[in-house]
């Protein structure tokens, strides 16, 4: 459809950032230019880009989610409680974590639907929730001594670290669903226009669940590709990583007023992200300007792309 | 086979339709009339499931019918084109048409094929040249409004619930429209047609129904109804004549365009409107009637011509700049770029106005209520009260609350966009009364219609375009239908 | 030109701090690079986790790309961020652990026990009150290393004097004006009934004391903090705040960075240097003015 | 107007919900209901109520301002830095405080209208911007030393707080301002729908840009009045502050999607969330559980409200 297919075009403005970025920072420091430090930025963008792919279907249908990382260290701490060497088989605790996380994310959805509350409200109270019970589970201490078969998962496959494959499986998985599907297209319809999807027959109710189970359940797989990286259950994890992954989501061009978005921007917006803090760090800026610096990078970014899209 | 039985809406209190009784026969054409907010648009939405009733139930195949939701009504067999254009900006026009019809295979993933070539045979069929692979947003309101119709016709249903499908549409779309109802006809659907355009009720219907105030006044085959009988049942009085006599213009020329452009729309676009005057921009949809009606009033500028007003040069960047030369406009796009819905009719009336009734920055809600309270009486605009929310008004009403607050603001040069759409017979009468009062005192009036019988008797001059560029201006007195749509007709 | 590219011998040391926005660790941080930039021929790079374990670990990842000669690590938790340590033994780069432990044990530990850390201040409590009265306890984040040790310690002295009440306790996530609304609501609802509050930091500490100094209660109550902080030090020199709980930042950021040039050049470093924690009151105050 | 006035009734479920926590809490405590308390509840909503009414304008006109903690703890760090005793009059540092303010929120509105960068992103900027930047004008310290003529601004007038005293002004102020000027009207009706506002001869980008100034000054004042409160200008304060704000405002009834909302449900929002916290020190409940009763009683209450106003 050219509605997608014009996208990476679209986003060239987002591709020149990222690029100039690159290039000043591989002219600037010996090492942001090497297989190693791919592989590094890679990594430390995946969490992030789970999440940010789990809410941009959210934000597609005009909702928010602001409990991602509430539910991220409630799916990690629900995670590592089972995860204990020797006691159930490594997918009893992956499975826990998703579960979790979608359990979250269809009370989000039901809220939202059934009760007719806002998201910004029912996000933001799964946020102290989530929270919550992630310390009341853990007793307030981080869950460790997880066994090496769930450490595992972040590790390496084929040289390959497993979150890296995890976000690209997950990001694929997302742009064909949106893409292709039925259901995908009617995201877009009800985060276009509410009330003209329910008058087409749409089960726009049905659909605005499944968006926030989704997204809970993608939260959950960042809880427990989290609490492998980390080694533990921490029910302090995740502050403010809803924030980060709705900016990559923004940047990458989603409306915040729902109906306009893709997951090849999202990815864009993810990288944006990542290539900036990996290297502002190589360059050794000091951080309070780092985070000035970030700041207005992303809003230069998003402005340039804004400004060449409408031209 | 369709019936309504004692159907009653209420909203907060206030009962919009009360046990109003109507059966809908196999494939007949069902008018359904009634002036602006009498209940045509809620009964439909009643039968299409998109409001559940108060009271009474709908009877369908012979049982009970309780849709909980359109989608139960659409499985069932009920689609409805809805009066209020409701497109999905970012969707292609093919995804709007097949929107929850998808053509899919099993595991749910849609045929891009079939999707594309399913909407362009419906859009064939209403002889529509639109590419359905293009984003909805690029679409004018009537080619938005040909989309919305070839959803509701793509459904294949067995009773179509049609809420004024022509409001937005030129006789050319018409005509296919009217073509393909005779083939659904034949083929036994029911079609529930609303509309305020008096003569397609008679080119079209079988039997008319008529609503006043929520109640049901009659039902009664077309063949023994003439439009007089039926405009004095709807409105509950004889109406004299439509259109009132125009008075000669003066020769102060007001507003003078010359070599408007804006590639790709429409190109030294010339014309002058005189003090007193009446002209109507006319042409066939997607002529750029609008366009240039819009760069007038700064909505679009042109990206070169000039504008003069009073014989002085202006440059017009935005609204602003229109308002404070004298220039006001109520523009086709009544959802787009008329209501403020959430605002009660009263502050919409007077947002144009707003410095009349403020002293510096301070509001004079007095001052403010009186002048709402004249124009709501003056256009008799149906409301429940000034702080209604204007999206809660039936069509006819929000189009004449976005008159009034246009009038507000005493401009010198009025455009009108389509400016009767959706309007019932009476207050068509009024609006076309005060057209002509205004032309009266001294007032110009710049006019874009795509109703023929509007501009011939209405406008002293008729400037066509056609495809962007002048093709004729011919004086109204001397012209007539066939003539106009011979200018306005490609080569 | 590569304005990072590192000169011929010079040596390249990667600091990562816990939270500069909190002001213990600014003041260790600042120490590290103060330090450092005395040192010729040494080249320091610090960042920022902002208490994210996630987040240092890519900043520890950044570092092994870099090459880095050796890394000072401030680790944001015991348990979390022990998977980053292990990355750095993996890499070979020399590693210096500072102001917390992880599971995994780094080349060399520079720093003090936060468990000692709250024992000392709460001991300091039950000698003020003879062992006998109600306490307050402002909690850090909930589940951060250095609430759980400074809360344990704590605990360990209730244990010890059966006279000592923990009336309540809650968490004011280390922020001053989050201190100061709990100890207004805790002043309505338990008045009278406490007569000391012990701050799991200074920041916490001066909260509870305006408050307390608002309503007109401060005599009645004894108020310690942890880290003595400058305006901590102040307070206690004033005579407003009781006592706070020193923690050497300085001699920490130094030992680090001493501890750092050492096994960058492959000489032997001592595994561990506690900088013990010491009680600061108003009689041993000029001690730790500068 | 009508549209305005009908307000306090229709947010009668949300007066219920704070009448009923109230109630619970006079049964609960012997603390809660006594003028006292009351004065201590009214001041710690204080901050939070000036920036809920400042961000009030910004979300009517369809927009959002992420930024305001930041903002708070940067005009804070500005003022302080000027109000070391004996150096200047107590008005130069109040001043740098809400010019700090303004001038943050124009920055934003300039992006916003200017630039046709998305709030969202524009504020997320701010966000990082103007904390890196506390953090470098104060060195990463907080800026003690603190005239008591400033300080005193945290005190009491005729046994009230002056910080009550300014949000009650402010509060006062704003709805007379939305209610009864052009430019109140205005900015509802461009966040109930921009283009017919601007169609209609509303100047929309002068009306952005002085909501986002408004809010500006207002998050300034929140700034000043933190420092007196705290003693310092603390770089590292106002964390998440702004999540507070907006959620008292969304509570209150208004719209994220603009155009609709008034100050008097930002009062109750305000004083709802005030009153929790309150309650639930009073009561003692364990930090954990505070997350989760917190969160349950504001979606319950938003839930309650909005059903009511349904029917
Ligand atoms: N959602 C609503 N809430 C409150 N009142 C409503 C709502 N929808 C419609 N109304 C009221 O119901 C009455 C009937 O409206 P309806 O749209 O059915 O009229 P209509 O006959 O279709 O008129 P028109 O010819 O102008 O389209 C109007 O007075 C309108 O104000
Ligand atoms: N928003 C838009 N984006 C892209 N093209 C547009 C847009 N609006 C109009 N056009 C194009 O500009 C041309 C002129 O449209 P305009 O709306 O002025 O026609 P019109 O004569 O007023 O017809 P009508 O109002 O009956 O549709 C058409 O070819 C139309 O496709
Ligand atoms: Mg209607
Ligand atoms: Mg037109």
């Amino acid at each position: 459809m050219p509605a997608l297919d014009r996208n990476l075009l679209h986003r060239f403005g987002l591709l020149l950032v990222i690029l100039l970025v690159g290039l000043a920072l591989s002219l600037w420091t010996d090492t942001f230019l090497s297989l190693a430090n791919f592989t590094n930025v890679a990594r430390q963008v995946s969490i992030n880009g789970i999440l940010a792919v789990g809410v941009t279907f959210v934000l597609l249908t005009a909702g928010v989610d602001l409990s991602l990382g509430s539910v991220v260290a409630l799916s990690g701490v629900a995670c590592a409680t089972f995860a204990h060497p020797g006691e159930y088989s490594v997918f009893v605790p992956i499975a826990v974590g998703l579960l979790t996380g979608t359990a979250c994310g269809l009370v989000n959805g039901v809220l939202v639907t059934r009760g007719g509350v806002a998201p910004f409200i029912v996000t933001l109270g799964m946020m102290t929730i989530a929270r919550g019970l992630a310390l009341i589970f853990s007793g307030g201490r981080p869950v460790a001594n997880m066994s090496n078969e769930l450490t595992a998962l972040a590790g390496d496959i084929w040289g390959i670290p497993i979150p890296v494959l995890c976000f690209a499986g997950v990001a694929f998985v997302a742009w064909y669903f949106l893409r292709n599907f039925r259901l995908g297209r009617h995201i877009y319809a009800v985060g276009g226009n509410e009330n003209a999807a329910r008058a087409a027959g749409v089960p726009v109710e049905r659909v605005k669940l499944l968006a926030y189970g989704l997204c809970g359940l993608l939260t959950g797989l960042a809880g427990v590709v989290l609490a492998a990286r980390i080694t533990t259950g921490q029910p302090n994890a995740g502050q403010a990583y809803e924030l980060d992954a709705i900016a990559a989501v923004v940047i990458g061009g989603t409306s915040l007023a729902g109906g306009v978005g893709t997951i090849t921007g999202t990815l864009l917006g993810v990288l944006l992200i990542g290539v900036i803090n990996n290297g502002l760090d190589l360059m050794g800026v000091s951080s309070y300007y780092q985070a000035v610096i970030k700041g207005v990078i992303i809003v230069g970014a998003v402005w340039l792309d804004r400004r060449q899209a409408r031209s | 086979m369709l019936r309504a039985l004692e159907l009653r809406k209420d909203f907060g209190g206030l009962t919009v339709l009360q046990s109003t009784s109507v059966d809908f026969r196999p494939g007949e054409v069902h008018a359904l009339m009634g002036e602006n907010g009498a209940g045509k648009s809620t009964l439909m939405k009643v039968l299409a499931g998109l409001y559940r009733p108060d009271g009474g139930h709908i009877e369908w195949r012979g049982g009970h019918a309780d849709f909980a939701s359109p989608h139960e009504a659409l499985v069932a067999g009920i689609a409805m084109i809805h009066q209020e254009l409701m497109p999905i900006l970012d969707l292609t026009v093919a995804e709007n048409i097949t929107l929850g019809a998808e053509p899919c295979d099993r595991l749910g993933r849609i045929d891009k094929e079939a999707q594309l070539h399913r909407a362009s045979e419906l859009l064939g069929e209403l002889e529509a040249d639109i590419d359905p692979s293009r984003l909805m947003r690029t679409l004018t309101v009537a080619q938005t409004q040909v989309v919305e119709i070839a959803k509701a016709l793509g459904r294949n249903a067995d009773v179509i619930l049609m809420d004024e499908p022509t409001a937005a549409l030129s006789d050319h779309e018409v005509a296919a429209l009217f073509r393909f109802i005779a083939r659904l006809k034949a083929r036994g659907v029911t079609i529930v047609y609303t509309t305020h355009k008096m003569d397609e009720v008679f080119r079209l219907a079988d039997r008319i129904s008529v609503l006043r105030d929520g109640n049901l006044v009659g039902t009664a085959p077309a063949s023994e109804m003439n439009p007089a009988k039926l405009i004095t049942m709807m409105v509950g009085r004889e109406l004299a004549d439509v259109f009132p006599v125009r008075q000669p213009p003066t020769d102060e020329i007001l507003l003078e365009v010359s070599g408007l452009t804006r590639e790709p729309s429409y190109r030294n676009v010339s014309f002058q409107v005189r003090r007193g005057e009446v002209v109507a921009l006319a042409g066939l949809m997607g002529a750029g009637r609008t366009e240039v009606a819009s760069a007038i009033y700064g909505l679009q500028p042109a990206s070169s011509g000039q504008i003069r007003l009073n014989g002085r040069a202006i440059s017009i960047r935005n609204p602003q700049d229109s308002l404070s030369a004298g220039i006001g406009m109520v523009t086709e796009d009544r959802k787009g770029l008329g209501l403020i819905p959430a605002l009660g009719v009263g502050q919409n009336i007077t947002l144009t106005a707003l410095r009349n009734f403020s002293k510096g920055q301070f509001l004079d809600h007095t001052a403010e209520a009186a002048a709402v309270g004249a124009q709501m009486a003056e256009f008799s605009i149906k409301s429940s009260g000034t702080s209604q929310p204007i999206s809660q008004l039936s069509g006819g009403n929000q189009q004449k609350a976005l008159l009034a607050r246009c009038l507000l603001g005493a401009p010198q040069l009025i455009i009108l966009d389509e400016p009767t759409r959706g309007i019932d017979i009476g207050a068509k009468a009024e609006i076309y009364a005060l057209i002509q009062k205004l032309a009266r005192a001294g007032k110009a009036v710049l006019l874009v219609s795509s109703e023929l019988p509007e501009v011939l008797s209405l406008a002293h001059r008729i400037v066509v375009l056609r495809r962007g560029s002048v093709s004729a201006t011919l004086e109204a007195t001397t012209t007539d239908q066939e003539t106009v749509l011979r200018h306005a007709m490609p080569l | 030109k590569k304005t990072e590219a590192r000169k011929e011998g010079e040596i390249l040391i990667g600091f990562s701090s816990r939270d500069l926005s909190a002001e213990y660790t600014a003041k260790l941080s600042e120490a590290v690079v103060d330090y450092a930039n005395t040192k010729p021929g040494v080249k320091l790079v610090m960042v920022d986790a902002q208490s994210d374990v996630q987040k240092q670990f890519s900043q520890v990842e950044n570092f092994i790309a870099q090459k880095v000669d050796a890394i000072i690590l401030n680790p944001c938790e015991l348990e979390a961020s022990t998977p980053a340590v292990d990355r750095i033994k993996a890499s070979g780069i020399p590693l210096v652990l500072v102001n917390q432990v992880t599971k995994s044990a780094g080349d060399s530990y520079i720093g003090s026990n936060d468990f000692d850390a709250g024992r000392i201040a709460m001991e300091a409590i039950a000698k003020k009150l003879k062992g006998q009265g109600g306490v307050l306890m402002l909690h850090g984040i909930m589940g951060t290393s250095a609430q759980l040790q400074r809360e344990a310690g704590a605990r360990e002295v209730f244990a010890k004097y059966p006279g000592l009440k923990l009336v309540d306790h809650q968490t004011a996530s280390w922020d001053r004006a989050k201190a100061m609304a709990l100890t207004e609501n805790w002043i309505q609802a338990h008045k009278g009934k406490f007569q000391a509050i012990f701050a799991h930091n200074d920041e916490m500490a001066m909260g509870a004391l305006l408050a307390l100094e608002r309503a007109g209660l401060k005599k009645d109550v004894t108020v310690i903090g942890i880290d003595a902080i400058a305006q901590a030090l102040t307070a206690v020199k004033e005579g407003r705040l009781d006592a706070t709980v020193f923690q050497d930042a300085v001699g920490q950021g130094k030992g680090s960075v001493d501890a750092a040039l050492l096994l960058a050049k492959k000489q032997p470093c001592p595994k561990e240097t506690m900088i013990p924690f010491k009680l600061v009151t108003r009689d041993n105050l000029s001690e730790f003015l500068k």
